[in-house]
């Protein structure tokens, strides 16, 4: 595949700050998230993508407003990257009708339709048959649009996987399927899931343009994402993106990760996509102290004046409880 | 109730089949929205000939052929309507569609609640169901009961030309999930309609005929089976009145209770198997709003609790018949 | 052994519901007794015997409707042979079970049996409601639903029955119907009957004009020394007057049927009954021809509280041979009827009232009756009409030989 | 018996010949025959139920004192014992 100057990523002072900016926020406001959830403000299932940060950050670089996404229920990143306001996000958590989803999806159903986010789909396989429909509306529509779907490595064993990577690649659909392969399917490694462990393999099995990339350098993603996306506006079709990634935390909150080790997860550590963006970035003079100091503090206000909006948001009346299943007759 | 056509209108000869197809072929002329995808809906020209000769007026992008995929081309028509298409797709039978349960179920009926309102999936999937045509057991199933049971979808069941002519167009413009179940058995039914047939209510339930004695309450393919039944206990001097269901889910209590509320008695003719099913629900609902209006316990004629077999005498005693209808509805009357 | 038949009570009757059996098997019939209640579109008429014997079987259960000439009970003739009674455990049986999704299976429940016991019947929500809100015991009620259950209709029926017929102590509700009766559907009745013979029967009319002072003066003398229930009314003398006459001119006392006239020997006048809200029947007095004065008075007086109960004989309602109509307490002067078919003729009085009349040369008020014959030409003539008409004046005239 | 318990069962005794006519409403004046529809026999039982009710035996030459509701009291009231 021939890449382009123009598919590749300016590594700006301004760039940079905002790769970093982005990053951070996730991280902070899962920290945060985590807190909450002990305190029993956010409840039901929290899967946190704290590690996995550089894999959504780098991705939504390469895509425009008017592309879609859809992810998976461990999409907090996602959301946030994609400029979701945190307000929302957090709301959501909380099961607030300021929430993005009215408080109706929680932390798992993340929906936006201002920044054609759609969710949140919280069936492992089940976001990619409708990436592919997105992304046949586009076509079928003449639109130069591509549509994102986020999906972990234990998607690649369900059906919908596989009968969506041929779908997509059978009608040329512009679809991004990106995977980010975390190694763990809750606590079932790889390994002990899959006979082919080389994910992307599968794909150009179907024919898919494919590509492995170091999920936790958020440059290497970028600049990948920023080819895939050049080859589906070229007309090429799909194209599979396999994000080699490792989340730091258990699955969800309640989850004593007997399945793995804890030199495993610590030898990850050392290579959190933060921390090695950090100090890259300091190593070539474009991020100092100060920038990060103050972002932190940024960071550390939008979190807390998340909560503050969250806390003083307004449970949906219980006369409400069956709105939203089918679409109102006035509003038809 | 059904828009009824001019008196004036001219009418034409056709099967159910080709009110189908007509219903599909107005849709694509209409709307550059809607397409057809489905498995061998193109040059097969569909596994009951609905979509023959689409293809060729409409060509492969809105005449769709799909490899074997329910649960990635149902996925695909729910992304589709998201991204503004009005697709509609057929799964080949409701045996078939378990395999796209968890689009239609987990996907196609949640999301405009789980997003709270903010997307709508406006797709139609049809699909063929019911036996009769010795099919055996994995083909022949009805089941479009269970699929009445979920909130955020609505099921529709045409019993009858004028509907297999007029929902399809309705169901297109609603802006939520709608699943349409043709009897296979009445592909072949042939019957007179209205040139300028078109789209008709899916919210009420009809009353095909009327009667004061009992109520027999049923839909699709059923329902011919239930009119010849009613015919015949005019014979013991029963006067039945025969309700046909035509919408599944949501449910015209109005209709049914109203009758119910006249006659006072009431027999469900499903070809659903009884344990969980609609005629359960019917029942159920009888019993919370009509109890008091009741001259008899409530009687059901479903199909036996059996897989369908494959032999035709023993497909013909699991399936409900003329006179095992006939017979609930004497003891339900006591004549 | 004998079949009990669904009756033809009416040239338009075809079918018959079954609303209750007075009788159980076993129990012993003889001609002329009422053996069950039949509800037609004229209401429900109580249908007589015609066999001395004892009921062996009931063959038609409660609520059923069944085409006219269908055996409703079986009667085993006096000195007949004895049926084997049914054991217990054969009539508790269940009916054989036929493979069971294709074969019409019989309504499964009881035809008949022994009166149900007091408690434990089954009685239908519907039923029960509405017998808690009209006050009825249950128990009081007899069941037609399936296995005898007491459904909706049969309370209603009660609670007309009720309505019919109030016990002394109570206020009827207003708007009261008797029991089972369907005024729209007698009037369906009456109009095809009316249309028919309108189309049918060429009519041809006498009037007369009679003198009722005879009639009138015996009357008060009679009643005056009679306790009420004894007391005579103007209308039994009628149906005496006609009785005895048409037995005299038989060409107006039986049925035009397929082409011809067949006289009858027996005389019975039929009484046009108007019911209260509408509507009207025309049972008969049997054999009033026969009968004494104060034994029609009685019989008249027993028919007219029965029709408003909503009540009558099945044979009451077929075989009038002949009919008289009066509108005497409605203050018309005259009618012209129209004749029901298949009789031949119809008599009909208006009201007596007091008018000039003459007597040799001398013009005196007296009491008047004017009456109307309306015959049907096929069976008899104008000056047989004039004959008959005279006839019954003259007889009116004589009350005492009445 | 008083007045009103008289009235009381003549008019129930009406309501048994005439059990759709609603009496409450009707004026005391009226022609009974008239406002009630009844013949003869009707009338008739309407008699025999007084007497058995009441022991008053109107004979047939004063039926016409009994033509209105009015005229029914009074004419029944003077002949009561105990009333």
């Amino acid at each position: 595949m021939t890449v382009t100057r123009e598919d590749k990523p300016h590594l700006t002072r301004q760039h940079v700050l905002q790769l970093l900016r982005e990053m951070l926020r996730i991280r902070r406001f899962e920290e945060r998230s985590a807190e909450l959830y002990q305190q029993e403000k956010i409840r039901g299932f929290l899967h946190l993508y704290i590690g996995e940060e550089a894999v959504a950050v780098g991705v939504m670089q390469a895509l425009g407003p008017e592309d879609a996404i859809v992810a998976t229920y461990r999409e907090h990143g996602q959301a946030l990257a994609r400029g979701v306001s945190m307000n929302a996000v957090m709301a959501e958590m909380y099961g607030k009708q300021e929430g993005s989803s009215r408080g109706r999806g929680g932390s798992m159903h993340i929906f936006d339709a201002a920044t054609r986010f759609y969710g949140g789909n919280a069936i492992v396989g089940g976001g990619l048959p409708i990436a592919v429909g997105l992304a046949l509306a586009d076509q079928m529509q003449r639109r130069a649009r591509v549509t994102a779907c986020f999906f972990g490595e234990g998607a690649v064993a369900e059906g919908e996987f596989h009968e969506s990577l041929n779908l997509a690649a059978l009608w040329r659909l512009p679809v991004l399927f990106v995977c980010e392969n975390n190694l763990y399917a809750m606590g079932t490694a790889l390994a002990i899931s899959e006979s082919e462990t080389d994910i992307h393999l599968k794909a150009q099995s179907y024919r898919l343009a494919s590509e492995a990339v170091d999920g936790m350098d958020v440059v290497a993603v970028e600049a990948a994402a920023r080819r895939a996306v050049a080859a589906i506006h070229a007309g090429s079709g799909p194209f599979f993106l396999e994000c080699r990634t490792y989340r730091f935390r258990a699955h969800s909150m309640f989850d004593a990760q007997l399945y793995r080790s804890k030199g495993e997860v610590e030898a990850w550590k050392q290579r959190c996509p933060i921390a090695r963006f950090t100090a890259w970035g300091k190593s070539s003079s474009l991020i100092h102290d100060d920038d990060i100091a103050a972002m932190e503090r940024d960071i550390a206000a939008e979190v807390q004046s998340s909560v503050y909006f969250a806390e003083a948001g307004t449970w949906e009346p219980i006369e409400d409880l069956c709105r939203d299943v089918t679409t109102p007759r006035e509003a038809r | 109730m059904n828009a009824a056509p001019p008196a004036s209108a001219q009418r034409v000869t056709l099967t159910y089949r080709d009110a189908v197809k007509a219903a599909i072929r107005e849709a694509l002329q209409r709307d550059q929205r809607v397409f057809l995808m489905g498995e061998d809906v193109g040059r097969y020209g569909g596994c009951y000939a609905v979509s023959k000769g689409l293809l060729d007026e409409f060509g492969p992008e809105r005449i769709r052929d799909t490899p074997l995929s329910e649960s990635g081309f149902v996925g695909a028509g729910i992304g589709a309507a998201l991204g503004g298409m009005r697709p509609i797709v057929e799964v080949m039978t409701v045996n078939f569609s378990m395999l796209c349960l968890d689009q239609i179920l987990n996907s196609a009926a949640t999301i405009r609640h789980m997003s709270g309102g903010q997307f709508s999936i406006p797709l139609v999937i049809r699909m063929a169901t019911g036996a009769g045509r010795q099919l055996a057991a994995q083909h022949s199933h009805s089941l479009e009961g269970w699929y009445a049971h979920i909130p955020g979808i609505r099921v529709l069941a045409p019993a009858t030309l004028e509907d297999a002519r007029g929902m399809l167009a309705t169901s297109i413009a609603d802006p939520d999930p709608v699943l349409i179940f043709e009897n296979v058995l009445l592909y072949n039914m042939s019957g007179e309609l209205a040139a300028n047939a078109g789209a008709v209510d899916i919210e009420k339930a009809a009353v095909r005929r009327a009667g004061h004695d009992i109520s027999l309450i049923t839909y699709g393919g059923s329902l011919w089976k239930t009119l010849k039944a009613a015919e015949e206990l005019v014979g013991v001097g029963i006067e039945a009145e025969v309700v046909d269901l035509r919408t599944l889910r949501p449910l015209d209590d109005a209709t049914i209770m109203l009758s119910l509320r006249k006659t006072r008695r009431a027999v469900i003719v499903d070809e659903g198997w009884k344990t969980g099913s609609l005629s359960a629900e019917i029942m159920a609902r009888i019993m919370e709003q009509c109890f008091w209006s009741l001259d008899a316990p409530i009687g059901r004629v479903c199909t036996a609790e059996v897989p369908i077999p494959y032999p035709k005498h023993l497909e013909d005693a699991a399936l409900p018949q003329l006179p095992t209808i006939v017979a609930a509805a004497r003891a339900a009357v006591g004549r | 052994m004998a079949e009990f038949r669904m009756p033809s009570l009416g040239a338009d009757m075809e079918a018959g519901t079954l609303v209750e059996w007075l009788k159980q098997p076993g129990e012993a019939v003889k001609h002329g007794d009422v053996i069950a209640v039949v509800e037609t579109q004229k209401g429900a008429i109580e249908i007589e015997v015609f066999e001395n014997g004892v009921i062996e079987k009931l063959l038609v259960p409660i609520g059923q409707t069944v085409p006219v000439g269908t055996a409703l009970a079986l009667i085993r003739s006096a000195g007949a042979p004895i049926a084997p009674a049914p054991t217990r455990a054969a009539a508790a049986a269940p009916p054989p079970v036929a493979p069971a999704p294709v074969a019409a299976a019989a309504p499964p429940r009881a035809l008949a049996g022994p009166p149900a016991p007091p408690v434990g019947f089954k009685s239908s929500p519907a039923a029960r409601k509405f017998a808690e809100e009209k006050g009825i015991d249950l128990g009081t009620v007899q069941g037609s639903g399936p296995d005898g259950a007491i459904v909706f209709v049969d309370v209603e029926n009660a609670w007309r029955q009720l309505q019919a017929a109030p016990p002394a102590k109570a206020l009827p509700a207003a708007k009261a119907q008797p029991k089972g009766i369907d005024l729209a559907a007698m009037r369906n009745a009456i109009a095809a009957a009316m249309a028919r013979s309108k189309r049918e029967i060429p009519h041809y009319y006498v009037l007369h004009t009679v003198d009722l002072g005879p009639a009138t003066d015996w009357l008060s003398l009679t009643n005056a020394t009679r306790p009420p229930e004894r007391r005579l009314v103007l209308g039994a003398l009628l149906v005496k007057a006609v009785a005895l006459a048409v037995r005299a001119l038989p060409e107006f006392n039986g049925f035009f049927r397929d082409g011809r006239f067949a006289p009858s020997e027996r005389v019975h006048v039929g009484n046009a009954v108007a019911l209260r809200g509408g509507g009207l029947v025309a049972p008969a007095i049997h054999d009033a021809d026969r009968l004494g004065l104060d034994e029609v008075m009685a019989r008249l007086r027993d028919l007219v509280n029965r029709v408003r109960a909503g009540r009558y004989r099945s044979s009451e309602l077929t075989d009038p041979t002949v009919t008289l109509t009066s509108l005497g307490d409605r203050g018309v002067d005259a009618l012209l009827p129209i004749i029901n078919p298949p009789q031949v003729a119809i008599i009909a009085a208006g009201t007596p009232a007091r008018r000039p009349w003459l007597i040799g040369d001398e013009v005196i008020l007296r009491p008047l009756l004017q009456l109307a014959l309306a015959a049907d030409h096929r069976a008899s003539d104008g000056h047989r009409g004039a004959l008959l008409i005279a006839d019954i004046a003259r007889r009116l005239t004589e009350p005492k030989g009445l | 018996m008083t007045h009103d318990e008289l009235k009381r069962v003549l008019l129930e005794e009406i309501g048994n010949i005439a059990p759709e006519v609603d009496i409450a409403t009707m004026h005391e004046d009226a022609d009974l025959r008239e406002a009630l529809d009844i013949d003869s026999i009707s009338f008739l039982n309407l008699i025999i139920a007084l007497r058995s009710r009441l022991g008053v035996d109107v004979p047939e030459i004063d039926y016409p004192k009994l033509r209105s509701l009015h005229g029914a009291l009074e004419y029944l009231g003077a002949r009561i014992r105990n009333y």
